[in-house]
């Protein structure tokens, strides 16, 4: 009966007659059901109890931004859809709203109208998937599949846009690819009034279960003075109470024509700043976001959609940092250029980098099952973290 | 008092549980009664029907090249950011124009980006809404388009007026004009 | 009272009537009996009920879920069950080498065995079981908590350390759970008089306001405490946590391959039914049917067992609805469920029950026909919630999707 | 009051003088660059003061210049309750790049400066765990350099793939 090897905790008698107790170290990932990606914690537990979750990132890094360096303006763009699969249309604006600015291009009215439909779709796409895991790793299957199912609507509608499902390469230096298909407009109005419904259907399906809200109250709360500190963003920060969304306090492209309104956590079931709070700002960003395809659509403007962006595109030295918000919060582009047809440096932050970065902070004294709600509650998306 | 507070939350807590979950249990009871969503591909597909001709013009799916309208520009070749297509193409007096001896595309590496469609004069190279592309080896992912050295196509100012190529020709061109070209309405 | 044959009866016919061997001792006899039913049983009912359960709990799922769940393998791919099966007993047998090879070998036996063991007491029908103890109903809570140590045994022979947690949630929860289902065990008895289970079934009626559920407010309570703590000791939903896969990757279960993790997953698939049996056999009336059938024991038992199997699949099926429903709770909140809400609820229905009996030797009819009205209310006002719910949010993919596919029947 | 970057940068003049160099650019992209050593001292200042409080740091990253023989580290200062910002650049020598943490002043550092070493290969002194945090802990050089060369082979596992369209 040879246990040898067995790292599991164990009681000892010291010398005054108490016991100490050795804490157990638990791989968790990079193959785990609930790591989203391939994200691997070294989780210090007693029992069930965490002492200290580390995580260890890099199994999904690509080079993406060494990669920037070799291609060119325009062939970078489809490498942005792989920063962050899960939401690929935000890469492109932010890699097209740098160049853009590098190299002084104004871009059609109807261009921006497009990004920003294609923007909150994909918004609706991501959010989908975050709050679907995020009741699979709570236990609960079935909401994952409905989010699916809604979203698998919105990958047709991406695929009669730009003609893939998942790496979009919708946008272009100067505007977008593909003005919106005929009759596209007419079936995102029909998703629309079928997926509000449906949205407060998923709310009663588990949002507000008892059990739900149970496991996601009072864990890993997270104070604004924390969350500014560690670069929070997006609905992670706004979960923590504090209002600030680029797309309101930094508008960029047609933002500030749109009326929506800007979700935070109020803390109504548990303190403010838990996982609930970023939970709940992620099922009403949704209904915003339909708020604003819905303006969109009725003041979408007549023109072209692409400016006239020389092939060999070769913007002035310099550089410059642009912020949009993704779904994942504000994500900046630090974009240098040297004149060339290549891009000189690219650096991409991302919102999911600064979230891995808090859950050690985050994660102590919680339960194991805790980190998995934390883990889904920053919605972390292991290419956006690794890239 | 305090207890008797704290009586009140304990049967809240019971009476929110029981009504939260009948009413989670409510709308997967009126799930069970819907009609389910999925599409049984490949095989249980409504009589005919090809999944490939469902899908929207735009569809980026397996390159294909015409070679009959294809000018050996290179512009795909150019415009590819992981050089994936490779073309070989050489002035030939006797032949008259450019003679292509090697078209390559390396399906295994391509990433259906449509970067390469989009610079096309004719509408030669573009996306096909095939997507079935498994294979056994990595060899048979690139597609060789040149089986002999073919003349390169040339743009006729008057219009193309031979009927093999013209069908072909005005495909790539519509190709162009609502796929790859967007200023076309 | 009619008093019914039990097979115990039938045996002896047997071996009076001449159809048995003379000069062989009795329990021989007995014993032999007793082993070919067990596997008439065990073979014949235990085995594909835990296999339809599984091909069951799909279907039910894949709805649920707007899919459609096993299709292919049989009508309405009902032998996906047996298809599983056979790719299972053909895979193999892994046995980790830092693993404890003579305990993880035998967890999963144990666990098989505690979860069969329990038939042998569990009612099909007037005269069908296996073995009428008059301990019956403790027989059963006592053999199915045989689970526990094989699941524990499991846990700590895997030599993994998400096992083992998963082991430990199990022991941790199965043994809190006990406590409440007993003490909700415990006003049936009392009521019944005994621990027997054909004595429980036979002491209630076969219309709904002679059965116990709605006896008095405290067993309609005690019945919904049982139930979950049924759910909890059969590592069901919301209480998975020893399994809990986006925890654990599969809690104790996660080194085991093949055969052997096939038969942890029958146990738990046939302790669903063993769950239903049990609060069908304590509340709701177990096998009671309005005719007497004296004529004709055949189709009587038939009848007894059909109405047996129903209301115990109901549960089944309703266990599984829950399990598609609810999300996981966490370990300490399992406890506190078990400790603070369930034990002292079911105390209270235990004293309840005590005062009732002796306040009202002979029940209350009213309060059997209130309490059966509000059971009735509470399903009307759930299926229209239901009725709601369809309205509410209809799926329509028509409008949606360019793709002329979308709109076609799809079969199965 | 938010301050646009003049306004910031003529507040950092006054503190601290030569230490901070001219400002460049327009709009959201004015930056100023900072003598590597007095980098904390700046970054205190401008976190603390009450009419900048430069309370998140955006971004931190690193370019390289090989032609000037820097690698650049450049910080994105924003302010939440002013809504300001200021771009800060230190330049640290390329053949031996230390530039101090600024992981006291902001948390949201740490990785940040650990993504710049393991890409760049920027030593910041004084932080509390720095390790490779992207590629493997043994992975030769710094990826992001202008003159990496990516070795041809990991531990036996070859980094490239023959092409297979120039045979």
């Amino acid at each position: 009966m040879g246990l040898t090897g067995f790292e599991v905790e164990v009681q000892r008698e010291t010398e005054d007659g108490g016991f100490v107790t050795e804490d157990m170290t638990l791989s968790m990932g990079p193959q785990h059901p609930s790591t989203h990606g391939v994200l691997r914690f070294v989780v210090r537990a007693d029992g069930e109890v965490m002492k200290e979750a580390i995580p260890d990132i890099g199994y999904l890094h690509r080079s993406i931004e060494k990669i920037a360096e070799k291609v060119g303006w325009h062939g970078f763009i489809p490498y942005t859809d792989r920063v962050d699969y899960v939401a690929a249309m935000f890469c492109n604006h932010g890699w097209t709203m740098a160049a853009e600015k590098l190299g002084g291009i104004e871009i059609p009215k109807r261009a921006e109208y497009c990004r920003v439909i294609a923007d909150e779709l994909c918004r609706i796409h991501s959010h989908l998937l975050s709050v679907g895991t995020m009741a699979m790793d709570i236990g609960a299957f079935t909401p994952f599949t409905h989010a699916i199912r809604e979203r698998e609507y919105l990958n047709d509608l991406f695929e009669e846009l730009c003609g893939a499902r998942l790496t979009f390469h919708y946008m272009r230096i100067g505007g977008v690819g593909w003005d919106l298909p005929p009759g596209w407009t007419d079936k995102v109005i029909h998703f629309l009034d079928r997926f509000e419904p449906i949205v407060d259907e998923y709310d009663r399906l588990i949002s507000f279960n008892k059990i739900y809200v149970e496991r996601l109250v009072n864990v890993a709360v997270i104070s604004e003075e924390e969350a500014i500190d560690y670069n929070l963003v997006g609905p992670n920060l706004r979960g923590s109470g504090v209002s600030y969304d680029v797309r309101r306090d930094d508008p960029y492209s047609i933002y500030p024509e749109l009326e929506f309104d800007v979700p935070i956590g109020r803390g109504e079931v548990g303190t403010l700043g838990d996982c609930f709070d970023r939970y709940i700002v992620r099922m009403r960003e949704m209904r915003e976001s339909c708020r604003i395809i819905r303006q969109c659509l009725r003041q979408l403007p007549d023109g072209p959609v692409i400016a006239r962006v020389p092939r060999a595109f070769k913007p002035p030295a310099g550089d410059c940092y642009v912020r949009l918000e993704s779904a994942r919060g504000d994500m900046g582009w630090y974009v240098v250029s040297d004149g060339t047809a290549f891009p000189y440096r690219c650096k991409i932050r991302t919102g999911s980098f600064a979230a891995i970065s808090m859950t050690q902070h985050v994660s102590r004294d919680l339960m194991l099952a805790d980190l998995i709600a934390v883990i889904a509650s920053f919605d972390l998306v292991a290419p956006e973290i690794d890239r | 008092m305090t207890i008797a507070m704290g009586f009140g939350i304990y049967l809240r807590n019971i009476k929110d549980a029981l009504a939260t979950i009948a009413d989670g249990m409510a709308v997967t009871a009126s799930h069970m009664i819907r009609k389910p969503v999925t599409l049984e591909y490949p095989d249980r597909l409504p009589d005919g029907v090809r999944v490939q001709d469902t899908l929207p013009f735009r569809y980026r799916g397996i390159l294909e090249v015409d070679l009959e309208i294809c000018t050996a520009c290179l512009a795909c070749e150019r415009a590819c950011p992981i050089d994936c297509i490779v073309i070989e193409a050489e002035k030939d007096k006797a032949a008259g124009g450019l003679v292509m001896t090697r078209f390559d595309i390396d399906m295994g590496k391509c990433m259906y980006c449509g970067l390469c469609s989009e610079p096309c004069p004719t509408g030669s190279i573009h996306h096909t809404p095939e997507f079935e592309g498994a294979d056994y080896s990595l060899e048979s992912l690139v597609r060789r388009f040149v089986k002999a050295p073919t003349l390169a196509y040339k743009p006729k100012k008057s219009g193309e007026d031979d009927p093999v190529i013209k069908p072909i020709l005005d495909r790539g061109m519509r190709y162009l004009a609502e796929f790859a070209d967007p200023d076309a309405k | 009272m009619t008093e019914y044959p039990s097979m115990e009866s039938l045996v002896r016919g047997l071996i009076d009537s001449g159809a048995a061997p003379a000069g062989v001792p009795a329990w021989i006899h007995q014993l032999l009996a007793m082993l070919i039913f067990g596997g008439i049983v065990v073979f014949g009912f235990v085995l594909p009920i835990a296999g339809i359960t599984t091909w069951v709990e799909r279907r039910v799922m894949g709805r649920i879920q707007s899919r459609i769940g096993p299709n292919r393998v049989g009508p309405l791919g009902f032998l996906q069950w047996l298809a599983d099966g056979v790719k299972n007993m053909l895979k193999e047998d892994i046995v980790p080498s830092a693993a404890d090879g003579p305990l993880f070998r035998a967890a999963p036996y144990v666990v098989m065995t505690g979860f069969v063991g329990s038939f042998a007491a569990i009612p099909f029908g007037g005269s069908l079981i296996i073995a009428d103890v008059n301990v019956g109903i403790l027989y059963v809570t006592a053999v199915t908590a045989l689970v526990v140590v094989g699941i524990l045994m499991a846990g700590w022979a895997s030599n993994n350390k998400w096992s083992l947690l998963g082991g430990i949630r199990s022991a941790a929860q199965i043994v809190s759970y006990e406590i409440p289902a007993g003490l909700s065990i415990f006003p049936i008895v009392m009521l019944a008089g005994t621990l027997s289970m054909q004595g429980i079934i036979r002491a209630q009626g076969a219309a709904p306001w002679a059965w116990y559920l709605f006896d008095n407010p405290f067993t309609f309570v005690a019945f919904f405490v049982l139930f979950v703590s049924a759910l909890a000791e059969g590592n069901r939903t919301p209480f998975d946590l020893p399994e809990a896969e986006s925890e654990l990757v599969a809690g104790f279960a996660t080194e085991y391959s093949g055969m052997r993790n096939l038969l942890f997953f029958m146990a738990e698939w046939g302790n669903l039914y063993v769950i239903g049996a049990i609060a069908t056999t304590l509340f709701l009336g177990g096998w009671q049917i309005p005719w007497a059938l004296d004529d004709h024991p055949v189709l009587r038992n038939a009848l007894q067992f059909g109405v047996f199997f129903t209301k115990s699949y109901a549960f089944v099926v309703l266990a599984i609805w829950l399990r598609w429903t609810l999300p996981r709770i966490r370990v300490d909140q399992m406890m506190e469920m078990c400790w603070k809400y369930l034990v002292p609820i079911a105390l209270v229905n235990f004293l309840g029950t005590a005062t009732w009996m002796v306040l009202f030797p002979d029940g209350v009819a009213p309060v059997r026909w209130l309490l059966l009205l509000v059971a009735v209310v509470a399903i009307a006002a759930f299926v229209r919630r239901v009725a709601f719910h369809i309205r509410y949010a209809r799926l329509e993919r028509r409008h949606l999707s360019f793709n002329p596919l979308a709109t076609a029947r799809s079969p199965g | 009051m938010p301050l646009d970057a003049t306004g910031v940068h003529a507040r950092l003049r006054e503190r601290f003088g030569e230490a901070i160099g001219d400002l460049a650019g327009t709009g959201r992209d004015a930056s100023c660059s900072v003598e590597p050593a007095r980098i904390v001292e700046v970054c205190q200042f401008l976190r603390t003061e009450p009419a900048l409080r430069f309370d998140c740091l955006s971004n931190l990253s690193g370019v390289d210049y090989p032609k000037r023989n820097a690698i650049q580290v450049v910080y994105h200062l924003f302010s939440y309750p002013l809504r300001h910002w200021i771009v800060l650049k230190v330049d640290a020598k390329r053949d031996d790049p230390v530039v101090p943490t600024v992981c006291d002043v902001w948390s949201a550092a740490n990785w940040q400066e650990r993504e710049v070493f393991d890409l760049l290969g920027v030593t910041f002194t004084g932080h509390p765990d720095l390790r490779r945090i992207l590629m493997p802990e043994d992975w030769p050089g710094h990826p992001l350099r202008k003159d990496f060369v990516e070795p041809q082979e990991y531990h036996g596992i070859s980094t490239s793939r023959e092409s297979l369209l120039r045979t």
